[in-house]
């Protein structure tokens, strides 16, 4: 039961942009289409993922006082082989990422769950609460990416889904769009609380 | 004391389990990688001088610099077809670098834009390529124009600018422009 | 004896102002640029600014009918933002621009922080700036808009471009001789001498630019009026006028320092609707007398830096949108001396 | 704005004068009521203790009761007669205070010993403050406060200037004005009594100049007497009547933040009070009566009335034909500063300039709107201050903000909330915010 509890919390009750509004900066910087969100969230989750293994494997030998210098090394060490795998396999999405995939390492999701989960827990539970997170965080970028994508080129994957009249709103895939896109969606997520709440 | 070695000791051993796993992967990746960028240079070349074979191409240098490339009909370096190279121009918010090829005479062969970072939307548009065509259509209304004339309407040539993007267009044929004079000059240097 | 009387709090008479009566006379004095804008660049121009208010009007109504609050759409306030978001674009804009601008200054740019009065900037130049930024082709092509009897930059060869725009492209030239033949330099002064001949024409506003922005003398008109009704002061828009004035004819020039030529860089662009309708504003711009001094020095000087070294050529709408974001600061640091006390804070 | 005129001071407001209901109605004594109530606190300061019981019989100018401190004044009996109570009655600042309630018995029979003092002129200070006070006198303006209180300065503040307010600078009334062009003589003589007791060096009358006829009997009475003093015509303005602004518009000082007058060697009485004094000192006669000005739309017939002190509001509206059918709202004082009456059977007190009646229609505020930030507050502030954020302060129980930003400088006078386009009641919120800030004080102290 508390394996699929675990799971599930990252997605909607615990999601890491839409409720604990961790990791802004790479979801505002690179969910302006589909296809650079979906690459960052599947990198992220690749990252957390392993950060929190073997976070939980190692946190019992670890001292509290260089935990921090620590984790950020496990952290650090995934994220370059990201980079590199990503350089070498997929140039065109690294090419688009550019700064954001070497900025894993201080996207306050990862270190979070390091302190706040794999710190404290088996590596089974800290497997399943990175991958669930990991996704919650892609789920949220997809969300931003797919808003930002189809109403500020009116695309979807690359892929026009509107008639060749539309005339896209170009701010949406430029920086004050993604404000503007999480300001509402946070807004939405809210007042769905709000609403549930009564 | 005794402690702070401890803590010492456990960081260096993390951080060397560490450094070798990322060598042993930069190890896997590296050739990779680099044959990622060749590729991307021959691409380029093959747009730039379309009617030269890659293995015809083949680049000058000064020490390790690479000034120009040199294209024959055969890798025999036979047929002069002419030159490639690249230019660097400042657009509106990035360095605009592009392939080009031009003819002996110094008519454009073919383009391709290497990098760009400018306004998605407008400057961007440089790379645009509509809808039934195969290549963007503003570098290619720079094919078969001397590259040592080539300017947008706005400053009295046939290069038709993007709208809204003047800085961008301006940048591209500015940096041809001067690319195509610092060749002249890498050519007439003895090699 | 059992009748109840009112009890309040003193003071027992008011004057006659009232948000909406202020709201209406501002709308009023606008009325004067609309009939120009309509006599230069015909009924389209009409229909831009109807369609901006009645979009205006409609958001807000409609927000805040889903946000189960008053519906205060009568005081005039959505009217008045949606005009002037429609005195901001281009006559040759498609006629759906400004509805979905006006949607967006009043929905983000003013119900998001709580409606009349709470909104941080001023609504209307959000709405031009989200335009400006989504749409930038339609919002910086004037080629279409010629005025009746004139041409788009007052100079008759010249047909493209407004007066800023030519007077860029012109400084660029002579700023970086190196780069461009005699003849273009040559035909750059001659541009330049022309822009300054074609000053009357500029005052008029047969010339090209946005709809409201381009007569001079009939927004001064309307903005005499507001002065003498007391409902704008001197202090903000002549400060921010004659900062634009003074520091455009020390850099404005092609010729080095103090060559500028002050009165058409007043003139030109969108400098007096800005500084007289906009920069004005009551809710965004700070309350104090030394605040309400810096602002318009503030947005005088971002003006004429946007012009003169920045991408754009014009500059009014973004210095008030910085400015507006420095009122509360401003407000803090001004505070008035309290009489017979010491200067404070 | 920035251009100060030295005969004005920054801010203000030109609300409606509204003055020409009553300015040419004479003053005419009001017929004495069934029953006078005098309340034990018509002052500023500790109330006064009761001296008569239930039965005792009294006449005018008998006191009733005597000082409670040295900030305190005794009342006097405004009508001869028998006290029939001495309970709590309803009070015009608001809420039932202790009050002596004398029957009238008609005879008007005035006290032995009030009449004209030849020698008065040859009192010492001592013996002109002491008739000053046991006179009852309390500021006439509508601040009450002990006038003996301000002819004792602490030896440490000299007093070069004694400034007679005649501005009257609040819509409406017309009480001060018709006072002074009926008894110049009254007003200079009280005046005259006031410096010399004050040692002033120079002396000072300040009218607005929508009263020249008034400036004009006055500067006549001065000559005619031969005394040193001047009327200056004052800038038409609200409120330059109020004590720091006329200071500031007359002699061009500013009395310091938190401070008073005195510091800068300067006293300010009403003209009413100067007669008043005149009255104590040369008649030993106590502050009986006063002129009232009733006016508004809701009066039949407004007049200038010389109303004994404690007639109750109803007998002095009779007085005038009553209310009409759609009165709406009482105030006691003037439309900017006065109070809104809840119960017309409280009595005059002496610090009643005025009882305006207002319509109905007049009465209802519009609804308050959210502020717009016009800045039109700040513009009207005589003090300086920044209305608007007070009141917001206030609003949001940010009492230390208000604090620094200076609410206990506020003077109330009700220029931001007269001028304000939301219709926003600044003061009320204001006044809310100084007494907030004052308990505070009082805490921590």
């Amino acid at each position: 039961m508390s394996v699929v509890r675990e799971f599930t919390k990252g997605l909607y009750k615990q999601n890491p942009v839409f409720k604990q509004a961790l990791g802004l900066c790479p979801t505002l910087a690179v969910s302006n289409s589909v296809e650079s969100a979906l690459g960052m969230g599947v990198a992220v989750t690749f990252v957390l993922l392993c950060s929190n293994s073997i976070i939980s494997l190692i946190h019992k030998i670890v001292p509290a006082k260089i935990r921090i210098p620590i984790y950020i090394v496990v952290i650090a060490t995934f994220v370059t082989i990201v980079d590199l795998s990503m350089a070498g396999f997929l140039p065109a999405l690294h090419k688009t990422l550019g700064i954001f995939v070497p900025l894993i390492v201080v996207n306050c999701i990862i270190l979070g769950r390091a302190e706040a989960f794999a710190g404290k827990n088996g590596i089974g539970l800290s497997i399943v609460d990175g991958l669930g997170m990991g996704i919650g965080f892609t789920i949220a970028l997809l969300l931003l990416g797919t808003l930002r994508e189809f109403m500020g080129n009116g695309s979807f994957m690359g892929i026009p889904v509107m008639n060749p009249g539309f005339e896209p709103v170009l701010i949406m895939i430029l920086p004050p769009g993604a404000f503007l896109t999480i300001g509402f969606v946070l807004g939405f997520f809210n007042w769905l609380e709000n609403k549930r709440a009564k | 004391m005794k402690e702070l070695c401890k803590l010492g000791g456990l960081l260096m051993l993390i951080t060397t389990i560490a450094a070798s796993a990322l060598a042993g992967i930069y190890n896997v990746t590296k050739p990779r990688i680099e044959a990622q960028k060749a590729l991307q240079l021959e691409r380029a070349l093959t747009i730039a001088l379309p009617s030269a074979p890659r293995e015809a191409i083949f680049p000058v240098q000064d020490e390790d610099v690479i000034l120009y490339y040199v294209g024959y009909k055969t890798p025999e370096k036979k047929e002069l077809i002419g030159y490639a190279f690249v230019s660097h121009g400042s657009g509106y918010s990035s360095v605009i670098e592009t392939m080009v090829g031009v003819d002996t005479l110094g008519n454009i062969l073919g383009m391709k834009v290497l990098n760009q970072v400018e306004t998605p939307g407008l400057g961007t548009k440089v790379e645009e390529i509509r809808h039934g065509d195969d290549a963007p259509w503003f570098t290619q209304q720079f094919i078969a124009r001397p590259a040592g004339q080539v300017a947008v309407d706005k400053d009295g040539g046939d290069i038709q600018s993007i709208t809204g993007a003047t800085i961008s267009s301006r940048a591209l044929t500015k940096s041809v422009v001067a690319a195509y004079e610092k060749l002249l000059a890498d050519k007439a240097k003895p090699n | 004896m059992d009748k109840k009387y009112f009890v309040s709090s003193s003071p027992h008479i008011y004057a006659q102002d009232s948000i909406p009566k202020i709201m209406y006379t501002v709308i009023l004095t606008l009325v004067p640029a609309a009939i120009g804008s309509i006599y230069f660049f015909g009924l389209r121009a009409l229909w831009i600014i109807a369609i901006a208010a009645v979009s205006a009007v409609a958001t807000e109504a409609l927000l805040q009918i889903m946000m189960k609050r008053p519906v205060t759409v009568y005081d005039g306030s959505a009217i008045l933002t949606g005009i002037l978001l429609a005195y901001n674009v281009a006559p040759s804009v498609p006629l759906w621009l400004p509805a979905v601008g006006s949607f967006f200054a009043i929905a983000v740019g003013k119900m998001v922080f709580g409606g009349l009065g709470h909104n941080p900037m001023n609504p209307a130049l959000l709405g031009r700036a989200f335009l400006l930024a989504s749409w930038p082709t339609h919002m910086t092509i004037f080629s279409a808009a010629v005025p009746k009897g004139g041409t788009v930059s007052g100079i008759d060869a010249i047909t493209t471009a407004t007066p800023l725009n030519v007077l860029k492209a012109a400084q660029e030239v002579l700023r970086h001789p190196q780069n461009f033949s005699p003849a273009q330099k040559m035909e750059a002064s001659e541009a330049i001498g022309q822009l300054y001949d074609s000053l009357r024409e500029l005052f008029i506003g047969r010339i090209g630019g946005c709809i409201g922005e381009t007569s001079t003398l009939l927004l001064l008109i309307g903005a005499a009026f507001l002065m003498y009704k007391r409902y704008i002061g001197w202090k903000i828009p002549f400060t921010y006028v004659g900062t634009v004035a003074l520091l455009s004819w020390i850099f404005g020039g092609a010729d080095g320092l103090f060559s500028g030529n002050p009165i058409f860089h007043v003139l030109s662009g969108g400098l007096i609707l800005g500084a007289f309708y906009m920069a004005t504003d009551m809710v965004t711009t700070p309350i104090t007398f030394a605040g309400r001094v810096y602002f318009g020095v503030g947005c005088g000087v971002i003006t004429v830096v946007i012009r003169q070294f920045g991408g754009y050529p014009e500059g009014v709408s973004y210095s008030i949108l910085l400015m507006n974001l420095l009122t509360p600061l401003l407000d803090r640091w001004t505070r008035p001396r309290v009489f017979g006390g010491k200067k404070t804070g | 704005m920035g251009f100060m005129s030295s005969k004005s001071f920054s801010g203000g407001i030109h609300p409606p004068a509204s003055k020409k209901i009553t300015e040419s109605s004479s003053i005419v004594k009001c017929p004495a009521p069934p029953a006078v109530i005098i309340p034990m606190q018509q002052h500023i300061g500790a109330p006064a203790k009761p001296i008569v019981a239930a039965g005792d019989a009294v006449r005018i100018g008998d006191p009733v009761s005597e000082s409670g401190g040295f900030v305190s004044v005794p009342s006097h009996a405004s009508v001869s007669g028998t006290v029939s109570a001495i309970e709590a009655r309803p009070h015009p600042l608001g809420g039932k205070v202790l009050s002596v309630v004398i029957e009238n018995d008609g005879q008007e029979k005035w006290r032995d010993d009030i009449g004209f003092d030849a020698k008065y002129a040859e009192l010492s200070r001592k013996e002109i403050i002491n008739r000053i006070q046991a006179a009852g006198l309390a500021g006439m303006g509508g601040a009450t406060f002990p006038t003996h209180v301000k002819l004792s300065p602490p030896p440490d503040k000299k007093i070069d200037t004694l400034i007679l307010n005649g501005a009257e600078c609040e819509p409406y009334l017309t009480a001060d004005h018709r006072l002074m062009l009926e008894e110049p003589e009254r007003i200079i003589r009280g005046m005259e009594i006031l410096f010399k007791v004050l040692g002033a060096k120079s002396g000072a009358i300040g009218i607005e100049s929508n009263k020249m006829d008034a400036i004009k009997v006055l500067r006549q009475k001065i000559a005619e007497l031969n005394l040193p003093f001047k009327v200056y015509a004052l800038h038409v303005k609200y409120p330059q009547g109020a004590e720091k602004q006329l200071i500031k518009a007359i002699i061009n000082r500013r009395v310091p933040a938190g401070g008073l007058p005195m510091d800068i060697g300067c006293v300010v009485h009403n003209v009413g009070t100067a007669a008043a004094v005149y009255d104590a000192v040369a008649y030993r006669r106590p502050l009986v009566e006063r002129v009232v000005t009733i006016t508004g739309a809701g009066i039949k017939s407004p007049k200038n009335l010389q109303v004994p002190i404690g007639t109750p509001f109803s007998h002095v509206f009779n007085q005038c034909n009553g209310l009409t059918q759609d009165a709406g709202k009482i105030i006691m004082g003037g439309p900017m500063m006065g109070l809104a009456q809840s119960d017309i059977e409280a009595p005059v007190i002496k610090g009643t300039s005025g009882l305006l009646v207002l319509t109905e229609k007049q009465s209802r505020r519009k609804q308050e709107l959210p502020c717009i930030s016009c800045a039109h507050c700040v513009d009207a502030c005589p003090m300086g201050l920044l209305p608007k954020m007070l009141g917001q302060f206030v609003k949001h129980e940010r009492f230390d903000d208000a604090e620094s930003y200076h609410v206990l400088d506020c003077i109330e006078c009700g220029s931001c909330a007269f001028v304000c386009p939301a219709n926003i009641n600044l003061v009320h919120w204001i006044k809310n915010g100084k007494l907030r800030v004052m308990q505070k004080r009082k805490k921590a102290n």
